[in-house]
């Protein structure tokens, strides 16, 4: 049966770059306009890909991968599928907030995303539920059915409220806490952005996700606002790595360090404010200013996420 | 055998007049008349589609006739339901409920009839019986032959001691030698219960054989209706003559050959 | 002849059994049984059961419901109920997760509209949920059973006496117990192994699917996730085994006389009732995604708008709706060529390697898509047609192949055994004769064979899920994609292509079947 | 007509010698041995089951024997193709071509037939004449009667002009009128195109009033093999006397009875 005659277009010419990347569309293309402005001899595709299937494909496919660059690829997972990574010797780490740097320079910070608790502020009021303002509140019944987390499980915004918890609390008193969130959660999303569009469609009251997400549909006009609790937002790294044996095409080199550099620069001052590059700390409406960040100490420690995740019951 | 047509009263006429049916407007009987006397065996022959199973869907009440009505004992029964008319009807391929065994088929239906629901299974054992089959009583009907299927189609029939059994060709699925002794038993049955017939067959032979008198039907129509012996020796029309005798001839005289080893 | 079922047992050999084998082999570990022991995975099973059960008895007793009022009450516009009925097979079943949310979640318009306070999240909407995908199956099986009733029982029951509710209880149920039986199970299997459904409105629940891909997908633990994928067979494996054996046991009965059915106020009234509110329950899922996929934002602003099509189509759509095409249409003339040349070979030449062939057709019934697509992840990775169309095509022909070749092994059941006798004695070979004959005698189902194969691809999620990349990634997986970047209308606008698409097919087939109807009758 | 079985030579004679055939380690037929003479019509009668359809399957070589052997006119024929041993095979459910017309599947075969190939219209619309069917020519044979669809069924066999041709219980499927046609043309066929016949039937009647000789089988045997006279003068044994003789008789006393009027 002559079906590897259709075998796909794949074909990688020298001056090609297949970019998988776990931005959102609207990043993509701003990414990918301005690539395209730069390097006009490249042929440069880039890709969609949830991060669990871009950390799947890494860990089935390693260096025979489709993809030569990740980009924006959740720390925890990045750290996952390392070895399938290039070592960075050749690239500039300086310009990096050192607390986002991978001690193994397999991967360069591309964002940092944090996270926050939103609330859709029309059913709060509908429903007459207080705006919370600790985690404690949330265990209150009056939340019962309203809350929406995303699952540790499949989702790096999960477990990165998870470990701010663990870290801040205690692992007993974190993991007794969720157990009790539990019960007003009504949707463990697979997906980091469940819970704000749970939110936008008014399904959620009280949504565990990401800051940016919210933000942009504030902006957008949805009813919702952003809220922190004194235990701080839950961060982490998101990173950009070369896949292993692809970093000798110039073509790839070149394109990675624009990304790495000036793709940094946009990204953080169209999308995700948080500060990423040294004495760069951009501004974007409505975005919260001077966020206190969690301890986020071991965020990106895979042994110590798989022993977490095996406790999480949920 | 306790099963016996309803005591005393004299066999039941069977009266029908000037039926007419239609199907898509096209008329398939052209207004049937004829009476069958009671106890009688009466076998219609005809071509394919002439209406011989519409003229008996219509005597039971399965078809509705467009005119003329149907009457038993005098009475009319054109608008009584099927299950009010005293008669049972027997098809081709048999309609058993294929899930029961055979006694379950024979009983199924005792189980509605509140004067012999408490008796059903004596009842249901006797008709089988009265066909040879109570040896098969408690077999699946799914794995009994067509002639065995065809017995226990019968003794349903027959356990509700109807006055008159249609039957619709239940001799054309069956293999000759299951015929023939399926022909005894009907006629067993005409004899013992006093059971009216009537009969509808594609076999020249087996008409003639068996009735007292033959139906012969045209499109529509009824050719000739006699006596098997009358019909023989006076065809009503070339139609009769050519098809219905002419066949018996050539069966006969093929039979012939054999006469003197036979006799 | 010979080296026809040798390649052919090959094929199964190569693309069902090794890929499993290979798989399953990783249990032989005991650290990887140790899912087995954890509390999660003790509940994620009974909440498989008690999902899958629940589903089971609601779809197959609405599937006996409407198999009734199509066949057995006078009410009109039967044929169009019949489609109607059917439409929900033609959207992945994500989508009915998703439009269940739009519909009746905490927001959704009929909660609002009826000021309902309930939750569907949990057991009510993963019921619901697989009830829109399960019912048209299991529909169809007993439908097509029930239409071809024979009248003659009833109306020896009419005569004898028997009332109308004893006839169904006793001719009817016995009837149709095989077809239920194999409804049941096809049922049980499909909605215990779905994982879209689950995703989208499980709330807290999680089944043993969802627990499959929170293992393989986030955890990145094939181990654990072939683990389970091997639970996930049993119910499928018992399923095949009921079904093989009642199949062969059901005896083929020709039809003497249809039902003549008189109008009846009552019995028809309440069939209205009952088709009209299944329909209805039906198609509003669908009619919801359909509207959210024209509107501004979901559900802020609500102004009907084309953007979203735009929208879509900027984020790839177009090209992957071209990937689903091609897979799509060469998986359905590949699939139904194959599908048929097996079914040839057990229906009509027989042997021993006939009986090895229906089985192994037959059992690819039985492997949940998910199960198989991860399998082939393992056993094809680094081979010469990993990352490529070609590994798409295979895994979608090996997952659909058993319905078609069903379909194609009963109507060649039912040609006339002598054919090929008699082409012996004449000097035809066989393979003429399936030409010349067969193929034209049978023409029918092939459409229906293909139709399948084609509705199916573009559907399909669990099995391509591992083993697309970004460049033949085919459509229905942009429907995850798209929900993940917040674009709820783009994602809903992908559902109704799916299903445009879908619906396009089913009319181009019934017009040319319809066509060469009327061809036959004018040669008449 | 133009179809003639192969010119002057005299017609052919088919051996037969201790053929056995098992299916599943049980033996069908224990070693069947006989003659048919060239030109001759031989019927088989037998219970259900007892061996003739796989007798005849042999013949034709569809089946192969365990033991034995198959000689057409002294020729080993055991192990020729099916297609090679000029013989023709007619079955009870017709097996025709059912998405052509009738001249269609008369025609089909002849297309392969390079000595034939080009007068095949001609040859395939004699054939059909012979069986009375010219003018069904171009009529789908789905739409045909069961008779018709037998007789289109003989014809394609007819066509390829076969020195014996096998019919498997060709009758079993018509309704009486349709039998009763076909038989005539049955021996028509075989008086004017010489043709042997080897007849299956399960009507012991028509057996008699076709054959030249009678086989009588019973479980994977024969009984007797006769002409009819000698059958019901001298049967072989009891299941001969009982079961083929006395069915025989009790068919001719029902057709006696008009024994008069029918001479
Ligand atoms: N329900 C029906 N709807 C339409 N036409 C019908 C119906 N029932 C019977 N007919 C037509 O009425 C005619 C007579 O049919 P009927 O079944 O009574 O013939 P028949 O004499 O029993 O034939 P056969 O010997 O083939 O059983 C036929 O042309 C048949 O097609
Ligand atoms: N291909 C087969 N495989 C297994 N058993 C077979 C096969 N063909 C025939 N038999 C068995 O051989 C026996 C004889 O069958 P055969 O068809 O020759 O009988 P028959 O005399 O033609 O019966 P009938 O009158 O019912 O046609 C039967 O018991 C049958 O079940
Ligand atoms: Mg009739
Ligand atoms: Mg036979």
């Amino acid at each position: 049966i002559g079906l590897g005659a259709l075998a796909g277009a794949g074909g990688t010419s020298s001056n090609s770059v297949v970019i998988y990347s776990c931005c959102e569309g609207i990043r993509n293309e701003t990414q990918m306009t301005a690539l395209r402005q730069a390097f006009p001899n490249y042929d440069i595709r880039m890709h969609y890909i949830t991060t669990g299937n871009c950390a799947a494909r890494l860990r089935m496919e390693g260096a025979s991968s489709e993809a030569d660059i990740v980009l924006d690829f959740e720390g925890g997972y990045i750290n996952q599928v390392s070895d399938s990574l290039e070592v960075l010797s050749d690239f500039d780490e300086s310009m990096y907030c050192e607390d986002l740097l991978d001690p193994d320079d397999r991967y360069f910070p591309f964002s940092r995303e944090s996270a926050c608790i939103a609330t859709n502020d029309n059913i709060l009021s509908e429903r007459g539920i207080p705006t919370p303002t600790s985690y404690q509140d949330l265990l209150d019944p009056v939340y019962a059915g309203v809350v929406s987390m995303p699952n540790p499980k499949t989702s790096g915004t999960g477990y990165n409220f998870l470990k701010s918890l663990v870290n801040a609390w205690g692992e007993d008193a974190a993991f007794d806490y969720f157990d009790a969130l539990a019960e007003n959660v009504y949707q463990f999303t697979s997906s980091g952005s469940g819970p704000v569009n749970a939110l936008v469609q008014g399904e959620a009251a009280v949504g565990l996700g990401m800051t940016y997400h919210a933000v942009s549909e504030i902006n957008e006009g949805a009813p919702l606002s952003v809220h922190f609790f004194e235990e701080g937002s839950p961060w982490d790294v998101y990173g950009s790595g070369i896949i292993q044996g692809r970093a000798g095409r110039q073509a790839v080199h070149d394109v990675f360090g624009w990304l790495c550099t000036e793709g940094v620069r946009i990204d953080n001052a169209t999308y995700v404010p948080d500060q990423v590059l040294v004495g760069v700390s951009p501004e974007i409406p409505n975005y919260p200013k001077d966020v206190k960040y969690a301890d986020m100490t071991g965020i990106t420690d895979v042994d110590e996420k798989m022993r977490l995740l095996e406790r999480w019951s949920h | 055998m306790t099963i016996k047509s309803q005591e005393t009263t004299a066999p039941h006429k069977l009266t029908v007049k000037g039926i007419k049916k239609s199907f898509d407007g096209r008329e398939v009987l052209h207004g049937i008349t004829f009476d069958v006397h009671g106890g009688e065996f009466l076998s219609i022959l005809g071509p394919s589609g002439c209406g011989k199973s519409t003229l008996l869907r219509i005597l039971i009440g399965l078809e509705h006739p467009d005119a003329g009505s149907v009457l038993l004992d005098g009475e009319n029964i054109t608008d009584a339901a099927p299950s009010k008319r005293h008669m049972g009807i027997v098809f081709q391929d048999y309609a058993l409920f294929e899930n029961m065994t055979a006694l379950g088929n024979v009983e199924y239906a005792l189980r509605f009839d509140p004067t012999r629901r408490v008796r059903r299974s004596q009842i249901a054992l006797d008709a089988l019986a009265s066909l040879g089959m109570a040896d098969f009583a408690n077999k699946p009907v799914a794995g009994l032959s067509g002639g065995q299927m065809q017995r226990v189609s019968i003794a349903r029939t027959l356990a509700l001691s109807p006055e008159v059994i249609l039957l619709d060709e239940p001799t054309s699925g069956l293999d000759a030698d299951a015929r023939l002794a399926l022909r005894s038993q009907l006629k067993n049955i005409q004899r013992d219960h006093g059971t009216t017939m009537i009969f509808i067959t594609h076999d020249q032979e087996e008409a003639f054989a068996l009735a007292d008198r033959v139906m012969v039907m045209g499109e529509g129509s009824i050719h000739q209706l006699d006596e098997p012996l009358h019909i023989v020796e006076n065809p009503a029309d070339s139609y009769v003559r050519d098809f219905v005798v002419a066949n018996l001839k050539a069966k006969y005289d093929s039979l012939a050959r054999f006469a003197s080893p036979l006799e | 002849m010979g080296l026809l079922k040798i390649a052919l047992l090959l094929f199964f050999l190569l693309a069902v059994v090794l890929p499993l084998v290979g798989m399953f082999s990783r249990l032989a570990d005991p650290q990887v049984r140790e899912v087995f022991g954890t509390p999660a995975f003790a509940s994620a099973c009974v909440n498989s059961l008690v999902v899958a059960a629940i589903t089971t008895v609601v779809s197959v007793l609405a599937a006996l419901l409407m198999s009734w009022v199509l066949c057995r009450t006078a009410i009109q516009g039967k044929s169009v109920f019949a489609v109607l009925l059917t439409v929900p097979m033609l959207v992945p079943s994500l989508a009915h997760g998703m439009s269940l949310v739009y519909l009746l979640g905490s927001n959704g318009i009929l909660t609002n509209l009826l000021h309902g306070s309930w939750s569907i999240y949990g057991f009510p909407g993963i019921v619901m949920g697989s009830f829109l995908y399960s019912f048209p199956p299991a529909f169809l099986m007993i439908y097509d059973v029930m239409r071809y009733e024979d009248a003659t029982p009833y109306q020896a029951a009419d005569v004898l006496g028997i009332p109308k509710p004893s006839q169904f209880a006793h001719i009817t149920l016995p009837f149709l117990r095989k077809p239920l039986i194999s409804a049941a199970f096809a049922t049980f299997a499909l909605v215990i192994t779905d994982y879209g459904v689950p995703l989208m409105v499980g709330g807290k629940v999680t089944t043993l699917p969802v627990l499959m891909y929170q293992n393989a997908v986030g955890l990145l633990d094939f181990d654990t996730g072939a683990a389970i994928g091997f639970v996930l067979l049993i119910p499928a494996v018992i399923d095949f085994l009921v079904d093989v054996l009642a199949r062969d046991r059901a005896s083929a009965r020709y039809v003497s006389r249809g039902f003549d059915l008189k109008p009846n106020a009552v019995r028809d009234a309440v069939g209205y009732v009952a088709a009209v509110i299944v329909t209805l329950a039906l198609l509003a899922p669908i009619a919801t995604f359909c509207m959210v996929s024209f509107a501004t934002k979901y559900p802020l602003d609500l102004t009907p708008t084309l953007a979203n099509i735009g929208r879509a189509f900027t984020m790839g759509a177009g090209s992957y709706w071209v990937n689903s095409l091609f897979i799509a249409f060469v998986v359905s003339i590949l699939g139904t060529i194959l599908a048929y040349l097996v079914a040839y070979i057990t229906a009509r030449v027989g042997g021993v390697s006939a009986r090895l062939l229906h089985l192994a057709s037959v059992t690819t019934l039985a492997v949940p898509g998910i199960v198989l697509g991860l399998s082939f992840a393992l056993a094809f990775k680094g081979s010469l047609i990993y990352g490529t169309f070609a590994i798409l095509i295979l895994v979608n022909l090996v997952h659909f192949i058993a319905s078609p070749y069903l379909m194609a092994y009963n109507s060649l059941s039912k040609v006339n055994k002598n054919l090929e006798a008699v082409g012996q004695t004449l000097g035809v070979g066989r393979a003429r004769i399936v030409l010349d004959v067969l193929v034209p005698a049978t023409a029918d189902t092939i459409a229906e064979m293909f139709s399948f194969f084609f509705v199916n691809c573009m559907v399909t999620i669990s099995a391509v899920s591992f083993l697309s990349t970004t460049l033949d990634m085919p459509l229905a997986l942009l429907v995850t994609d798209l929900d993940a970047q917040r674009l709820v209308e783009c994602s809903a606008f992908v559902s109704v292509l799916i299903l445009v698409t879908n619906v396009i097919e089913k009319v181009v087939v019934a017009a040319i079947r319809r066509y060469r109807h009327t061809q036959q009758s004018v040669s008449r």
